[in-house]
């Protein structure tokens, strides 16, 4: 998996004083009594060699080629809302790629009156907006529509992140190319990349608060994410996030594309499938803690976890420690943003004893995130995508954390 | 007026026209109706050859290959393209894979998958009449063409009509429109809320440690560790 | 300076089609015909290698030894209000180290109940927050407080930065200890390395809004801001936010320790200096267009830029492109929070001649940015620290943007 | 009462008491007031003698040099000694530096701030004997102390008392609190408001590229590019 891993037992916790005192206090460490290392040094910087261990992650056996596959984000060690842009999570089709920004183009073309060619000089120099928004992959969660398969957070729920993205805004885009508003009631997306990536995004959604992002986190998008130019379609899927994105076509119809026809399709109980279903609905997962982690000890704990809606803002997040007999409501971390993650924290003291953690987010709208028997009764098993359950966590009497399914 | 855009919107002339033939050269996408479509035609032989140079050793000789990706052709059957519904993906049936041509209802999805995405490592590369003609092939490894078949954009809106999944789709806007409700319904219960007592699913034992020691993927500090996963799970 | 630049004058601009149209559009790229790399090949990410150019960098000149100095933030190139953490700006006084973070110790002590030791294990098991906020050095922009000195935005204002800060309330720690609210009256924040970097809080602002932090977007605080502990103080100059945090003591009186008596304060016009003068006041300037940049084209232009202030949010930004005659107010990018950055964006159409761009920002407490005489009559040139005078940048009649006062 | 706390702050017991030996282990700063002075004593020859050795090659022997860091003594007079006031920081005075000493009102400063981080490649490894008679040989090249002086823990105030500058700071509170003023006016005029019509400065010619060639710190697409600024400014 690349970097080499820190390996530190919980044995190695230091806790107590003995006798005089820690000898962590009582012995200067050569930091206090040395020079350290010079600025800029990394131009630019990096993480601490001691956090190694979080990093993004292939799920063995998911996928069969790398280039179409899946790495997940670590969120069992992350905090607050953003998501590091170095953590975030990679889907490829068909690999990615590092464009030449200088020989990128934007086409705009279809339903308009005319059609427009882009080059990044173009773009960046138009009216830009910047906000903050969470992108899920339509199948994180996927594997446990069933029983539960995975063991941590990072493969559970590792396919969102949350990042600062500014562009320009697509309808900005559209009105200049003098869209037809009357025809005109779907945008196809279409990548630059060999899987050329293409999507139906609906009028309304497009003209309301889609960006067409070049920048992510404060710099320019990763390679990974789409670098040059990717498009931001809040509350969607993240596979309508069309990355290295070239094409802009209005049309009257929607396009089936592969992965609105063959993927990215649910299916129901009674042998169809639902087509075109983007919306991830609200959705909440307690990270901190969570699968395969040891509690150190018995007493408190701040409990932490992640909650978000692709139809609004985070309303309220209720916890339960006894499998979803008993809930009390989290604190917020502000600000509480449409359609972007949202941190929960609070309180638990535990007493040693197996207990079994859930979290529950409700969304503006008033939607109750739902157990995953709820979700089977509509939905069955096999619909693989939109998988938004409620998460239970089982603490042993030893303190681990294993991943159960309880409602 | 140009003047008035001009004053309110004065990025309005950012970027250029696109000419004709720069749209020509990036317009490929085909949609269901066949819009974008080109004409041309290829037949199952000419695709057979097609598939056996630059497919199959990715999808198999027959479309079941498993190796990188689930297989295009199986599990449908005449009275599925009848139908247009495929049988395998009703409850209770034991067919081990959903294949691409199981799901998939509208075959201009196919042909313009394989002529932007495919082969895989070389997309793009194929000519029209090759699109055509390993399109045919693989609708004749599921028995919707013979394997005389010639596919055109002439016939091929004949040839949607046997789709053996062409009825299977269904839209359901609420999951489409940002304004739409779900379809689960949960409520905020906070005392003593109806849940049955015991754990409906636990982890299987060896997918404990099958992502690797989960110890290895958690900070050294902090109020948890990674468990050792190497070991055995608690009781 | 490390990673090696990328030249492309402006002239590989490629803005119109020749004949039947672009090469970049009509000749497929590589990228499109072929198949891309695999996923977690980077198990952390990194920026594309087009984006070298955009790297810390230190001022030549400005400092004698680089364990003691500054690198900037390169502001030109960013976008909404987070910063990159790899580009998060540095100011060592004796060096970085990247320290074990199951050796660092935090003690509380003085004017408290009971002092207390605590590990990283412990303080990341307490309650905790996490918020955006700006950290500026109080000798941000300092050199200029006379003339014009530097060429760009990177080092007039590069010593900038705001992130999402996760970590324990320092109110929850002092509560924790038993804090003596009635003598004690100050709070002394320590650092772990050799400097040990001392500064003096006070008791009102301590149980305000302090956060003894840990994370920083998302991630753990980078080695060079301070893994694996900092002092967040919202509002206040960089230097007092502590890094390799150690200790807390609670006492009655200043510390007037060696940044506090001999270096950040402000020497004013009749030879008295002023001592502990924190706070950040509100401040803005554009970066896109900014020092050193050139205009491509005449025509429109979004103009953009940050604004902040330490006593509060940021109400209203207006930029004037006629050296400050004539001001129209700016569009603000929410959310708009309390001590952190706010970015703003205005359109503009460049005619082709001579103009001067200037933003200046007004914050929740009605304070106006003042202009570069404003300040100097009431402070002098030679106090250093706390320069917040409002940003002229020239553009020339060849689009070439420089650094020049105009009030 | 510790119930009401356990249950209002349930993370009360998070963490544990510091031993006394930890608490004097750490806690090594002094204050003006001189808490935190530990006793001893060291003259100006022992502090020559500690400054020859470990801190000359790096401020000089006089403690003037300008090599890592601005001199730390020079600019300060008799007369600033007894005025408590440092002439050359007032107006009109055109002493190229400014110095620790003219600085400095607190001599604890320099104890506390020698005894933590110097020598800088090697802090905190000074004994306290040889801190005070360094800080004594500082003194004495500022006139502050005779050549034959021991400074000490008992007459340190006294010192203190003939700090060139110890009169020199004023406690500003508006800025030091969040709700605090500011001193500097400005007022959101909106139009035909009051300029000067000239640019008053602008870059040095010296200043284009001694920070490198900004071409080559700008992004290479963008509204704007990186001047080229191994060439001439424009006029
Ligand atoms: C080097 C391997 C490779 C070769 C060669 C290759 N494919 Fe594929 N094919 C794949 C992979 C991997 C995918 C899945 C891509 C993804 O995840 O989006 C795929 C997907 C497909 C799909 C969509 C299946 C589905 O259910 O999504 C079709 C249809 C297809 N290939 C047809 C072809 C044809 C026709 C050719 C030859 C002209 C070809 N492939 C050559 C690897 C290959
Ligand atoms: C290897 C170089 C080096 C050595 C040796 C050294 N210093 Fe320093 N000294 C510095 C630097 C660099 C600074 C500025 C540190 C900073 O920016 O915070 C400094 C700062 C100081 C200051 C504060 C000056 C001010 O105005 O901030 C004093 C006092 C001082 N040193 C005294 C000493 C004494 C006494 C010794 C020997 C016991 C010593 N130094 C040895 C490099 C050195
Ligand atoms: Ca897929
Ligand atoms: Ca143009
Ligand atoms: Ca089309
Ligand atoms: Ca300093
Ligand atoms: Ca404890
Ligand atoms: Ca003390
Ligand atoms: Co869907
Ligand atoms: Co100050």
């Amino acid at each position: 998996m690349g970097a080499g891993a820190v390996a530190a037992g919980h044995a190695s916790r230091a806790l107590a004083s003995e006798g005089e005192g820690d000898p962590a206090i009582l012995k200067m460490p050569e930091h206090t009594r040395g020079l350290g290392r010079p600025v800029a040094e990394n131009p630019y910087g990096q993480p601490s060699k001691w956090e190694a261990n979080l990093q993004r992650r292939q799920s063995p056996g998911l996928t069969r080629v790398p280039q179409a596959s899946v790495s997940f984000t670590p969120l069992q060690g992350l905090f607050g809302m953003i998501t590091p842009s170095g953590l975030h999570f990679e889907r490829h089709h068909q690999g990615w790629w590092d464009i030449d920004p200088s020989q990128h183009r934007l086409m705009v073309h279809g339903l308009v009156k005319r059609s427009r060619v882009f080059t990044m000089d173009d773009l960046m120099r138009l009216p830009s907006v910047s906000r903050i928004h969470f992108i899920e992959c339509g199948a994180n969660s996927a594997p446990e529509w069933g029983n539960v398969a995975l063991p941590t957070v990072q493969y559970t729920h590792g396919m969102v992140s949350c990042s600062e993205f500014t562009g320009v805004r697509l309808s900005t885009l559209l009105e200049m190319c003098g869209v037809d508003k009357k025809l005109g009631k779907f945008v196809l997306a279409e990548g630059a990349d060999g899987s050329s990536m293409t999507r139906t995004i609906d009028m309304e959604r497009a003209m309301e608060d889609c960006i067409v992002a070049w920048a992510m986190n404060g710099e320019m998008l990763r390679p990974e994410n789409g670098y040059p130019l990717r498009l931001v379609v809040p509350g969607i899927q993240g596979v309508s996030w069309v990355k290295y994105l070239r094409r802009l076509e209005v049309g009257d119809q929607k396009w089936a594309s592969k992965d609105e026809a063959v993927h990215y399709i649910d299916l129901m109980p009674d042998g169809t499938h639902r087509q075109y279903t983007g919306i991830q609905e609200c959705k909440s997962v307690i990270t901190t803690p969570s699968g395969g982690q040891m509690l150190l000890d018995k007493g408190y704990y701040n409990v932490s976890g992640l909650a978000w809606s692709g139809r609004g803002s985070i309303k309220r997040v209720d916890v339960s420690v006894d499998g979803g007999r008993n809930w009390r409501t989290a604190r917020l971390e502000g600000p509480v943003l449409d359609k972007a993650l949202t941190r929960f924290n609070i309180d638990w003291v535990w007493d040693g004893q197996p207990a079994i953690l859930q979290s529950r987010a409700i969304d503006s709208t008033g939607y109750v995130q739902p157990k995953i028997n709820q979700l089977r009764a509509v939905r069955g098993t096999r619909s693989i995508y939109h998988q938004n359950a409620i998460q239970s966590w089982k603490v042993a009497e030893n303190g681990e954390v294993s991943n159960v399914q309880v409602y | 007026s140009q003047l008035a855009l001009a004053q309110s919107q004065p990025w309005h002339e950012v970027g250029r026209e696109a000419t004709p033939a720069e749209i020509k050269a990036w317009d490929i996408d085909v949609r269901p109706d066949f819009k974008g479509l080109p004409k041309g035609e290829g037949s199952v032989a000419l695709g057979e050859k097609v598939w056996e140079a630059q497919c199959a050793s990715c999808h198999g000789s027959f479309g079941e290959s498993n190796e990188v990706f689930t297989p295009i052709v199986g599990g449908t059957t005449k009275a599925d393209i009848e139908r247009g519904r495929v049988k395998n993906l009703e409850p209770g049936n034991t067919f081990p894979q959903r294949t691409t041509l199981m799901k998939v209802a509208t075959v201009s999805t196919l042909w313009d998958y394989i002529n932007r995405a495919m082969p895989w490592n070389a997309p793009k590369t194929l000519k029209t009449e090759e699109v055509y003609g390993v399109l045919a092939y693989i609708l004749h490894l599921g028995d919707i063409v013979p394997a005389d078949f010639t596919l055109s954009d002439q016939n091929i809106a004949e040839v949607q009509k046997r789709m053996p999944n062409r009825n299977g789709m269904v839209f359901h806007e609420p999951l489409w429109k940002a304004s739409g409700k779900g379809d689960a319904k949960n409520v905020a219960c906070m005392k003593d809320c109806p849940t049955e007592a015991q754990v409906r699913s636990s982890l299987p034992d060896f997918a404990r440690d099958a992502h690797g020691n989960i110890q290895e993927q958690n900070r050294v500090v902090g109020p948890v560790r990674g468990a050792d996963t190497t070991k055995p799970p608690p009781k």
